[in-house]
């Protein structure tokens, strides 16, 4: 009897080890999009995923990237309309099944919903 | 009622589940658009080209040699034969016969070397087999890459090295048992189904002579045969070397009918459609009778032809490739794990 | 003493003639030493799990286990749906991992019950119950995949629809193990993880030996009966050996699967219960004896002649295609050998034991 | 010592129609040696499988009376039950791993082990085995015996002698033993051997283990045992203390006097007859039945008589000649030298063998009754067969073999449906008939027939003997009757060898008194000459 329980609970442990390697090791699609969004314009942004090598996305491009686990940060780099830098530090978390797009010009004036989920 | 009940325990389930479905798809087929005419000739004319394959394996199960896993070894030296004949630029009838008598010593001289080792692994038989026909068959890959074939039939037109994977033999001797009898009938392979009727004669012939009966003696009982003062290994290299040479016989037969001479990798897994169908006619790893080469090879056959052209009328998907798989390695599986088939290849 | 260097000669027939071939094939292929030892240890990271997992059934008697593929289908249908559901690195293989262990639990018991009834001729049997499971492998990734399981990932899918596709490119775990932590020997890099988990699988087996279960095993590979009759449940425990044995080599596949990269649905597990039991044998086992260093030593040399073969080949008569024939033939060759040598060397043993006996019986009776 | 260990009720068992054990009454009191003696057949070994449990027994229906172990009715269903209770049981065969060492196989399945961690998901059989423990407890357990083993041999390894004190050191390891079954354990122990066993079970029986010891040697019997049992026919004959007998009476008991059963024959052949088969310095190496550097001649014309306990050599003899065991030595028949391990070479000079394994040497079970008979002439002669197709095949000449299996099954009176009837739907008796058949088509010069009466009813049985008897007497030809039963032997042999252990012990006329028989095939009179 003793065994049997020992297996359920290992059993439970395996499948919640699993669900963990899911959520963690989940891959998604990040789409990174330039384009103009109601009243924003959009401008030339650097950004630069999870500590991941800075790259410049020009104006009504669209940019895609690949991150792994459901925790995600974001630096953006622009100028703005006075030509000083700024830099902006983002956080978002992904549902273990989600795909995203980032809208850059949302992030960029300061609106809450600068994510939104594809699917 | 207790009869049926013997006779059905006697066939086995798999055998029964097999000839119920093979029915049931020749009862269905004209419901759904198949030409039931054609599918059975197409049925007959494989069994022709497979019936002296399966056939082969007769004298080394009545030698209680077990199932000739090994088979490949005598397709080779077939193989042989055939491309020697063709070299040689015999044409029709001569260059199939040619090909039948030049195989022969070689399938002879493999036959007795293999029959010797096998005699050395009693009780191990199959698996051993096994690995000697493909090693076989690894060794002749060489083979066709190094002797010196020079007809422009077998070699590359250009570039590549040795001989081709697949020779027509169009020119040769394609289809010329129906030929001979003037019977070019795609229906009914009436050349193949005599020269088997042939064969299967001479084997019926050669188990009433005096070491058929040896054969049969040291399969069933090896040491009432020893006691009865036989040579057992001299009895099972003969088989052996029965086998061997029928095996290349075999393959002949198969091309001239297919229109092809497969070399390479083609012979590997030759032996286990053969072992399959042989075990589907009712056959166990030491039992074997004519009307189990016959029945076994018309069966398999008959599955291998109906289910694709079913399956695909009914959801429209090629399953064929996957259900022989299934099914003769099935039957195999079935055959080695009877318990009253326990032998081992004794 | 020369009767024991003999002995030694006999026993060893297979690794020395492997050596030999190999001392004979290096200078011919051209191929540099450096080249050489780090295609050796990529192969051991490799191979060597698969081949560890054929030890545990020869202990218990059942000879080579060709049902090993088995496992190695298990491991593949984990990483179809590891790379359905998109999970990458580290965690995508443990996760395939986590599905492997008991899909290859399940194969490895139906293969145990279908090898207690075959008793004495299990290698065949598992050889061909490979053949067999291949067929329903395929049935349900060929044709249940995308229709009766759910798969959405399009770009493992045929273009039919359902059905996953004759290769699949595994670039979400691709090395994941390998390259998780790596560590620079001279010029050579080794793969840490992988390493570990091969260490971890040796110590594994030592300390199992060493387990009742073990010892129960060593006991039932040595006399069925006798085990039999001393209460030992001898069809329970082959089973568990065929089920270690398989989830072993489930495991085993996704790391070789994780190293190479991409798989041939439909070929990748084929082949790899006849490598690994030609690695094993050439590394001095025997259907009845195998031990970790034959293991080890029959990866190294049988992959050095795998990659010289074809170089050597193309050297010497100017065709690498020999070359890879050849290694084709080494490899079903050794099995044959070593099968034959087995068996009769198992004959020779019992004549000799008789012998024994019977002079012994006359000595004594002369004494009288 | 008025304890009662072991104590048998009226145990009788039965095989279907045949009764081997009859109304058995039997008690064991700790620390007591019982010798158990009796004949072939006697019962020894069913009374030994009904006490130790043994599947046959529950499988064949079960026993009748009681059994009862330390106070209490048993009723075993396998032997682990018997071991659990304390019964221990050592084998003809060995029972060992062979290649183990002896403390492994003293310990086997009963390990000890250390915990593990991993036992809550995988039960006890994940626990470490404790070698040095093992050590202890084997070497404890040998030291028991007073001998002296090395515990770190493999059994490979070991004489004989030190397996069978393996064996018994694990059974005595076992914490409860306290009755010990020896079935035969000196049968394959030289003398020196023997003795240190005897010695040890001294010992065991000192510590209070009770010890019942089968045997055929009676002179052990009377050096260790306490008491002497001794059963004949199912029937316990007598148990009485070993002192107050001798062995001429156990020898007695054992063989009994049947009166009346058989005529006894009368007029002896002269001594004078030409040797037809001459055996010297013959060596067989049959398992079971190993013939020990044998010499005998045998008479042209004459029946002779191979009789002996299980186990002596009796079996092996002919087995030998024939070539089916590995032999050595030398065979001289009409002066020529046969060559030994040739199958092929006795019977192309016209010796032919009706073995006792009917049905795996002697018979093709699946073939039919004139397939049978015509084998061996088809094979060794080339009877049988007809030139067919123009002479172009020499093929089975089916009517011939038809013929003649209907001559034989008309002659033997072998009941079957046709000639055309499988053998193995035939009765015991019916086969053996077969084989006669078999043996007859040859026309023989010399015929070995191996327990031709085993195993077939009475009716047979006469027919059987008095055809052998018959064939003798119309066609000359010499034959060799080995069987376990002395009195069928006497009724139709000239002259009857004893076999013990793998020797001619005597040549007895079938008119010599039983007893003399007896003490031959246990062994105690030995001024028996080997001729």
């Amino acid at each position: 009897m003793k065994i049997v329980r020992n297996w359920i609970i290992l059993i439970a442990v395996l499948t919640g080890i699993a669900a963990a390697l899911f959520i963690s090791g989940k891959q998604h699609k990040v789409f990174i999009d330039n384009k103009k969004v109601g009243e924003y314009a959009a401008i030339d942004v650097s950004y630069s995923i999870n500590g991941e090598k800075a790259k410049n996305i020009k104006v009504n491009k669209k940019a895609m990237v690949y991150v792994k686990g459901p925790k995600h940060k974001l630096i953006i780099e622009f100028k703005d309309d006075t030509g000083k830098d700024v830099i902006l530090e983002n956080e978002f978390k992904l549902t273990p099944t989600e795909d995203a797009t980032i809208y850059l010009p949302l992030l960029i004036n300061g609106e809450e919903d600068w994510i939104k989920p594809n699917n | 009622m207790n009869n049926i009940k013997t006779m059905l325990k006697n066939a086995g389930w798999p055998r029964i589940i097999i000839t119920l479905f093979l029915l049931s798809m020749y009862v269905v087929s004209p419901f759904i658009g198949i030409n039931l005419k054609s599918a059975l000739g197409d049925t007959l004319v494989r069994f022709g080209m497979n019936a002296i394959l399966v056939l082969s394996l007769v004298p080394m199960i009545q030698s209680g040699t077990g199932l000739n896993f090994g088979m490949p070894l005598g397709v080779e030296a077939g193989l042989l034969g055939a491309v020697i004949s063709i070299e040689m630029g015999l044409g029709g009838f001569m260059g199939f016969a040619g090909a039948i008598i030049i195989s022969i010593p070689f399938a002879v001289l493999f036959g007795w070397l293999y029959g010797h080792i096998l005699n050395k692994v009693k009780g191990g038989e199959m698996m051993i087999a096994t690995y000697i026909g493909f090693s076989s068959v690894a060794i002749m890959c060489i083979m066709w890459l190094v002797l010196p074939f020079k007809s422009q039939d077998m070699i590359w037109a250009y570039g590549g090295e040795g001989l081709r994977t697949t020779i027509s033999v169009e020119s040769h001797w394609h289809k010329i048992l129906d030929k001979v009898l003037h019977m070019p009938n795609d229906m009914l392979p009436l050349g193949e189904m005599v020269f088997f009727a042939i064969l299967a004669f001479g084997m019926w012939i050669f188990f009433r002579s005096r070491t058929g009966y040896a054969m049969k003696a040291v399969g069933t009982n090896d040491k009432f045969a020893k006691a009865t003062g036989i040579n057992i290994d001299k009895i099972r290299v003969k088989s052996v070397v029965m086998s061997t040479v029928l095996a290349a016989v075999g393959i002949i037969v198969y091309q001239q009918s297919f229109g092809f001479v497969q070399l390479y990798l083609a012979p590997f897994y030759m032996a286990f459609p053969a072992i399959a169908a042989i075990l589907i006619g009712g056959a166990s790893v030491n039992k074997v009778t004519i009307v189990n080469v016959v029945v076994g090879t018309f069966l398999f056959q008959g599955i291998l032809t109906m289910t694709p052209s079913v399956v695909n009328n009914i959801i429209q998907t090629d399953m064929s490739e996957t259900i022989r798989i299934i099914v003769s390695n099935g039957m195999i599986l079935y055959a080695l794990t009877r318990k009253e088939g326990a032998g081992s290849g004794k | 003493m020369e009767n024991k260097i003999k002995k030694f000669l006999i026993n060893n027939v297979v690794p020395i003639f492997m050596v030999i071939i190999i001392l004979l094939s290096i200078p011919i292929s051209g191929l540099s030493i450096e080249y050489l030892i780090q295609e050796i240890i990529l192969r051991l990271s490799r191979n060597l799990f698969l081949v560890l997992s054929l030890l545990i059934p020869i202990i218990a008697g059942m000879g080579l286990n060709f049902g090993i593929v088995l496992g190695a289908m298990a491991g593949q249908i984990a990483l179809i749906f590891i790379t359905d559901w998109n999970v990458v690195g580290l965690q995508g293989f443990f996760l395939a991992v986590i599905i492997t262990l008991p899909i290859a639990a399940l194969m490895g018991y139906v293969g145990g019950i279908v090898l207690n009834r075959a008793k004495g001729r299990e290698m065949i049997t598992s050889m061909i119950l490979g053949f067999f499971i291949n067929g329903v492998y395929q049935l349900l990734v060929l044709y249940g995949m995308g229709k009766v399981i759910p798969i959405k990932n399009e770009a493992i899918l045929l273009s039919r629809g359902h059905g996953i596709r004759n290769a699949i490119d595994l670039k979400n775990i691709r090395r994941a193990l390998d390259d998780g932590i790596t560590f620079n020997i001279g010029q050579y890099s080794i793969p840490v993880l992988t390493i570990l988990a091969i260490v971890l699988l040796c110590l594994f087996i030592v300390w199992f030996r060493k387990t009742k279960l073990g010892q129960d095993m060593r006991a039932i590979g040595q006399d069925i009966e006798v085990s039999k009759s001393s209460g030992i449940a001898v069809d329970r425990t082959r089973i568990l050996a065929i089920v270690i044995s398989t989830i072993l080599a489930g495991i085993g596949q996704l790391i070789f699967l994780q190293n190479i990269g991409t798989m041939n649905t439909y070929n990748s597990h084929e082949q790899i219960g006849m490598f690994a039991i030609a690695a094993l044998l050439i590394g001095g086992a025997t259907v009845s004896k195998a031990s970790i260093p034959n293991a080890l030593s029959g990866v190294v040399l049988f992959h050095t002649m795998f990659v010289l073969a074809p170089r050597a080949g193309k050297e010497l008569i100017g065709s690498a295609q020999i070359g890879e024939y050849f290694r084709v033939f080494i490899s079903y060759g050794i099995i044959a050998l070593v099968l034959i040598l087995h068996q009769w060397r198992r004959e020779k043993e019992k004549e000799a034991e008789r012998k024994r006996i019977l002079e012994m019986n006359s000595n004594q009776a002369g004494g009288n | 010592m008025d304890k009662v260990l072991l104590k048998i009720e009226g145990l009788s068992k039965s095989f279907g129609e045949n009764v081997v054990l009859k109304d058995i009454n039997l008690e064991v009191k700790p620390g007591e040696i019982i010798g158990l003696v009796g004949e072939n057949g006697a019962g020894k070994s069913t009374l030994m499988k009904a006490i130790f449990g043994m599947p046959v027994i529950s499988e064949t229906g079960g026993y009748g009376g009681k059994i009862i172990f330390n106070g209490e009715e048993t009723n075993f269903k396998s032997p682990f039950d018997a071991l659990a209770v304390g019964i221990g049981m050592v084998h003809q065969e060995f029972s060992l791993i062979p290649g183990f060492k002896a403390n492994e196989n003293i310990v086997l399945n009963r390990e000890s082990t250390a915990n593990s961690f991993l036992e809550g998901f995988f039960g006890e059989r994940i626990r470490r085995i404790d070698s040095k423990n093992i050590e202890e407890r084997a070497d404890n357990a040998i030291s028991q015996l007073g001998i002296e083993i090395d515990p770190n041999t493999v059994i490979n390894e070991m004489p004989v002698a030190h397996k069978q004190f393996t064996e018994i050191a694990r059974e005595i390891e076992r914490e409860k033993t306290k009755l010990l079954v020896l079935d035969e354990p000196t049968a394959v122990l030289t003398e020196e051997e023997a003795k240190v066993l005897l010695e040890t079970m001294r010992r065991l029986s000192e510590k209070g283990i009770s010890i019942i010891f089968i045997t055929h040697r009676l002179d052990e019997i009377m050096d260790v045992c306490d008491t002497v049992v001794v059963l004949r026919d199912g029937l316990l004959i007598n148990a009485v203390n070993t002192k107050d007998t001798n062995v001429n009476q156990i020898t007695e008991w054992m063989i009994g006097r049947k009166m009346g059963e058989s005529e006894e024959k009368t007029e002896t052949l002269d001594d004078n007859k030409e040797i037809i088969l001459s055996i010297k310095n013959f060596w067989v190496d049959m398992p079971g039945e190993m013939v020990k550097g044998l010499n005998l001649n045998i008479k042209k014309g004459e029946i002779l008589g191979l009789g002996g306990m299980a186990g002596q050599g009796k079996i092996g003899i002919a087995n030998g000649v024939m070539g089916l065991y590995d032999a050595s030595g030398k065979v001289i028949f009409k002066g020529e030298t046969i060559k030994l391990n040739d199958p092929n070479e006795p019977l192309e000079k016209g010796i032919f063998f009706v073995s006792e394994d009917r049905k795996g040497v002697g018979l093709l079970l699946e073939s039919s009754i004139e397939e049978n008979i015509a084998y061996p002439a088809m094979q060794i002669q080339g009877k049988f067969f007809k030139k067919r197709f123009g002479g172009l095949f020499n093929l089975a000449d089916e009517e011939a073999m038809k013929e003649n299996a209907q001559d034989y099954i008309k002659k033997l009176e072998i009941r079957c449906m046709s000639e055309k009837q499988k053998v193995q739907e035939l009765s015991g008796g019916n086969q053996q008939k077969v084989c006669l058949a078999k043996a007859f088509t040859m026309d023989p010069e010399v015929l070995f027939v191996s327990e031709p009466t085993r195993g077939i009813d009475v009716g047979a049985k006469k027919l059987v003997l008095d055809t052998l008897k018959e064939y003798n007497l119309t066609k000359g030809t010499t034959i060799i009757i080995t069987s376990s039963e002395i009195e069928e032997l006497r009724s139709i042999c000239d002259r009857i060898a004893i076999i013990n252990e793998g020797k001619v012990a005597g040549i007895l006329p079938p008119t010599a008194d039983i007893l003399e028989f007896g003490k031959m095939m246990v062994g105690v009179s030995k001024e028996g000459n080997n001729e």
